[in-house]
């Protein structure tokens, strides 16, 4: 048996080595999956959210419209005010007593982590939304474009960028969120590394590998999304076409 | 390098979730002792083995209320001296921690919904088919693999996991020491256990269907322990156990 | 012809307890270039805002070819995309370079194909002397720049009416000269204009009517020659000759 | 014994009611603190992270900078990356074993929740600062403001209003994941539950209530947030100061 | 009085490989109002930003009473506080009211007490007339009026120099007639002035001096007589023509 801690985590690599990869698969499946449909789902609830309504619309409307922001709101105030590992167990084993619905582990896993994100991002999404300037909305609705237009083609490519660092974090929590999803029975790569360390009851070891794994990710994830984050912002410079008093000049414009 | 333990106390770590070996309730009645740092009464077999143990070194018990994952961080970084919570002396275990001779001896039982075909089994090899998981970090989830053609389920973090898992049919059943599944019976009625004779049931080592006292390696107490220990006689634990099963809150009232 | 494009009756907005434009009425017709002067604050911009809807007005109507446009039935979106605004502060698509500025509405509203619509941005940049920027980003041209892509825009969406906000305050005079060219020849193709300007000699040489604005109200609704000649009001007589002392 | 579920639920109300409220207690004030402090550090990280380094400036100066942007970033990529139980066990069981350190249970867990709060408050803030338009900066910076005093006074009140919905996220997520605690013995509402829901294995109806909790405290925190934000985007009249056309009046403007 | 104010030299900056600076020399004495005059987009407002430091420049020097800016020893923030800076999309700030917009600087940069700053800041307020609006927020008046407190803000940090960047570009022709009256006034005090402008008759009449930019060279420097009656330059002529042309 080993003796030191880096004999152990030797030993847990070895022995388990292929399981916490396995795990790590998951895990960042589950995670990026969940964020990407969380993320559409949070933009689409943030678009609808912001349909302003005026007061010359007719009444069906205005009553529809507070209807749909009120279920939004319920949405966000439910899946984010009540814990995942509840969510999870009333989703997969609420629907299957209920009503007899036989979802797999992984297809309830995927619908609970996006469900779930989804109401956190609808959050950020405003707050994006809100952060640009109300001229660049003015702006797009005097030259006719709807709300759906100003919103995709307008506000959310700049609220996306501002929002991105926020957006990492979901992406963050999620690859570590999963691990309440064994309460479902889905095996991720926490729950490989508590199989680890429950066994032998050597948690630091295994958390350290445990830990080294979800750095690795997390880290990707990050740098990612900055790199993202720096493409978002656009070039420094600008073609100058074919200038009057340069013929053919291709000058470049930088910003500071 | 760590502060000593108060020679005065003996802090033990258990979950107070583990009904009949632990659990929470509101009051000290039937000898639950307060859980330190508010959140109710600790009792439960676990409870009155820990009485005898600090009666015996002649410390006051003080009860910390622990997640299974800290209890033995705890123990190592002496936060607590002991950790008596139903814990089994398994090999593995033994490397971290040092582990009293066991205080309870049970058998393994299978919980299963009453109305099902299984709650007529007399062998585990009945269980042929079925859907069978266990608690994670047990022995009992390895013990799955003595039932052939089982369909072995992914192991689940907790009891009450495992529960909501069976009501809802996503398993068939679930493996538990006796004493746990008459606590799930007892407030579950639709569940019911099914317990195996001599040569029909699992095969498992003693150390593993046993539970001990857990301690600090090298902690010299290890041997008062023990000897408190010996001093319970086989009946005197069994009437405990009786005793917790019978005053465990899902029976009471 | 008979009928004005646009008619306002009996404007009213109101910020809080702070009333900004009180009672307006005025009405344009086709080929109609209005210029509409006053003091800063006097409620031009949002005169124009109303107009345009990026205000609710408190009270009163709005005509567009003797409809309602606050009536529930009425396409904002349609009446907008004819209605075209250049703003006081610009407000160029940030995320967009300057061609994609002059095309995504065309694109969007109009369903013109990305050909059609470049090739018309393209024309109007040129008029104005963008076609050079056309893939600079807002952020990365000058003030002077910035304004002359916000009116490539709203040109490049083929609009009815125009409403300008000081459509030429951050140009210098040649440019001015340029932009006012354009704007003349656009009066002359039927495109009816609203410019709040304090360029007095546009609205004198330009336009065929000037509003003064005052204080939230109307003063003088009347031709160039009357207003700059015989103005009614002693308050316009003021802002008029101090006007130009100082131009 | 209840029989069906709203007979348990009044049950387990009845009996541990008392207990529920306590651990809700533990739960709001150990998010509460954390959160606070979590958007502090957060801050204060971003403003650090956020000050200019200019060419002309000494070696020695830009070096250091360097080295301490790296080091937040380290901060921010470590506490982000790794699970808060692992951090929460390592701080509390690590210290004390490593270097005799005797923390108490609820002291280590508000180090843990503020310090792991600030990794991602730190991004959320940085995100608001960068949605900021750059005028205002250059504004400040112009008229002789330093960064700090740029940024307290200018780009922080605006940034602040636009990250609330994610601040609203980070509260809300405190106060689910105080739960891991319990790993180092802090009793707070998801822990009172397990204990009543082990000692009952009774889940559903336990965790029922459990979410009621959390939601009236989710809830709530929400409220009180969108309150702070309409604050925050400040009252929609002014009074005319003493108007010499209107003498003494009080008029007030508004907006859209 | 002797040495310069303000001396650029070899300036030159550069966005990528766009230049937009090219060797900009000049300096500026105690009292001089020098005009800045150009096309658009021919770098006027990159060269006051040059000089406030807010864009780096890419060579050359700027010096402040012979000290080198640009210096590692030299305080940037001090240097600021003399140097106010009017911009031309005003950029205040949008989370004070007017009345704070024109006090936060003289807090905490200069030091003054509140009820010093507020006195000060009231004062300028009144002289550009946006004393009734001190509670206001930005968003809540109009451009002009932005203007004129952008104009406050600059003004209340008592400075050395003053660079304007197109100051009276969004005001009526009567508020022109005030603020440049206020700027007459400022100049007799010894402040010391850069402004880009497309005013011309401000360019003759208050300036003692002006600068004609072109495609980022400066091709005159010189008296106002001497710029408008006899230009050296064939570009400036053809600028000055079509500008008084369109003014
Ligand atoms: N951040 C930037 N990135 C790239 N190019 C820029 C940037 N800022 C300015 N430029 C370019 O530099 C040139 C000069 O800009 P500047 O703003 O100095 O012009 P200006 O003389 O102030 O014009 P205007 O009178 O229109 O305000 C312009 O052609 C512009 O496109
Ligand atoms: N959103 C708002 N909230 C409160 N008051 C406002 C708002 N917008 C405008 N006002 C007030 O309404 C008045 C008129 O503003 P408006 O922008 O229409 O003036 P303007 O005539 O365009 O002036 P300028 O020539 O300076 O642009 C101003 O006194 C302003 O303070
Ligand atoms: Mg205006
Ligand atoms: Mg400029």
């Amino acid at each position: 048996m080993p003796t030191s801690f880096f004999e152990w985590v030797a030993f847990f690599v070895n022995k388990y080595g292929l399981f916490f990869i396995q795990g790590a698969g998951t895990t960042i499946f589950i995670a990026s999956i969940g964020t990407i449909a969380g993320f559409a789902i949070g933009l689409a609830v943030a678009v609808v959210r912001t349909i302003p309504v005026e007061e010359n619309d007719s009444l069906a409307r205005k009553l529809f419209y507070k209807f749909v922001r009120f279920i939004f709101v319920a949405y966000i105030e439910i899946f984010r005010g009540t814990p995942m590992i509840v969510q999870a167990m009333v989703i997969y084993y609420g629907s299957a007593e209920l009503w007899g619905l036989d979802m797999s582990p992984m297809v309830a896993a995927l619908f609970i982590v996006s469900i779930n994100t989804g109401a956190y991002m609808a959050e950020i999404a405003r707050g994006g939304i809100i952060s640009i300037d109300k001229g660049q909305y003015e702006a797009a609705q005097s030259i006719g474009m709807t709300h759906s237009q100003t919103m995709v083609n307008i506000i959310l490519p700049q609220a996306i960028r501002n929002i991105l660092p926020s957006i990492g974090n979901e992406f963050v929590v999620n690859i570590k969120d999963t691990s309440v999803l064994n309460v479902i029975s889905v095996t991720e790569l926490f729950f490989m590394s508590k199989s680890a360390a429950g066994t032998y009851m050597r948690y630091f070891e295994v958390f350290f590998i445990t830990c080294l794994i979800y750095f690795v990710l997390t880290f990707s994830v990050t740098r990612l999304l900055l790199f993202v984050e720096r493409k978002l912002e656009g070039p420094d410079s600008f073609v100058i076409h074919g200038s009057q008093t340069v013929p053919q000049a291709v000058i470049k414009g930088g910003r500071e | 390098s760590v502060k000593p333990l108060s020679e005065d106390e003996l802090a033990v770590g258990l979950e107070c979730n583990y009904a009949p070996f632990n659990w929470t309730q509101l009051d000290d009645s039937n000898g639950a002792i307060e859980i330190k740092g508010g959140g109710g009464f600790c009792g439960g077999y676990d409870v009155e083995i820990a009485k005898k143990i600090a009666e015996g070194l002649g410390r006051k018990l003080v009860i910390v209320k622990i997640e299974w994952d800290g209890l033995i961080p705890a123990v190592n970084a002496e936060k607590i001296d002991a950790v008596i919570a139903g814990m089994s002396p398994t090999e593995e275990r033994k490397i971290s921690v040092d582990f009293s001779d066991p205080y309870y001896e049970s058998d393994l039982v299978i919980v299963v919904k009453a109305d099902s075909e299984y709650a007529k089994a007399t062998s585990i090899q009945d269980f042929k088919d079925a859907k069978i998981t266990a608690q994670l970090n047990t022995f009992h989830y390895t013990v799955i693999d003595q039932i052939e053609g089982v369909k072995k389920q992914t192991a689940m973090e907790s009891f009450p996991a495992m529960i909501v898992a069976l009501s809802s049919e996503k398993i068939d059943g679930y493996i538990s020491e006796r004493p746990g599944a008459i606590s799930a019976m007892a407030s579950n009625p639709e569940f019911t256990f099914v317990s195996f004779e001599e040569g029909k049931g699992f095969v498992a080592s003693p150390e593993d269907v046993a539970v001990a006292v857990a301690i600090k390696k090298g902690n010299p107490n290890i041997s008062a322990i023990n000897e408190i220990l010996g001093k319970i006689s086989k009946e005197d634990r069994q009437a405990i156990m009786d005793n917790a099963v019978k005053t465990q809150p899902a029976l009471g009232e | 012809m008979s009928n004005p494009v646009l008619t306002v009756s009996h404007l009213k907005k109101t910020f809080g307890e702070n009333i900004v434009l009180k009672d307006i009425d005025f009405f344009a017709n086709e080929k109609d270039v209005v210029s509409i002067i006053g003091a800063s604050g006097s409620g031009k911009s949002t005169l124009l805002r109303c107009i345009n809807q990026l205000e609710k007005p408190t009270s009163g109507d709005i005509l567009f070819h003797d409809k309602n446009i606050q009536d529930s039935g009425f396409s904002l979106s349609n009446y907008r995309a004819k209605v075209g605004m250049v703003f006081q502060s610009f407000n160029l698509f940030n995320n967009l370079s300057v061609l994609q500025n002059c095309v995504v509405g065309q694109m969007k509203v109009l369903g013109r194909d990305r050909k059609e619509a470049e090739q018309r941005a393209m024309d109007i940049l040129s008029k104005v002397g963008m076609d050079q920027y056309i893939s600079a980003k807002p952020r990365q041209i000058s003030g002077g720049q910035k304004q002359r892509v916000a009116i490539a825009r709203a040109l490049a969406m083929d609009p009815e009416i125009l409403l300008f906000d000081e459509p030429t305050s951050a140009l210098d005079p040649e440019m001015v000269g340029e932009v006012l060219n354009v704007m003349t020849s656009l009066a002359k193709t039927g495109l009816t204009m609203l410019v709040v300007t304090h360029e007095m000699d546009f609205a004198r040489d330009v336009s065929n009517r000037i509003i003064f604005m005052d204080a939230g109200v109307i003063l003088e609704d009347s031709t160039p020659e009357e207003i700059f000649n015989h103005p009614k009001n002693e308050r316009t007589r003021m802002f008029l000759n101090r006007s130009i002392r100082n131009t």
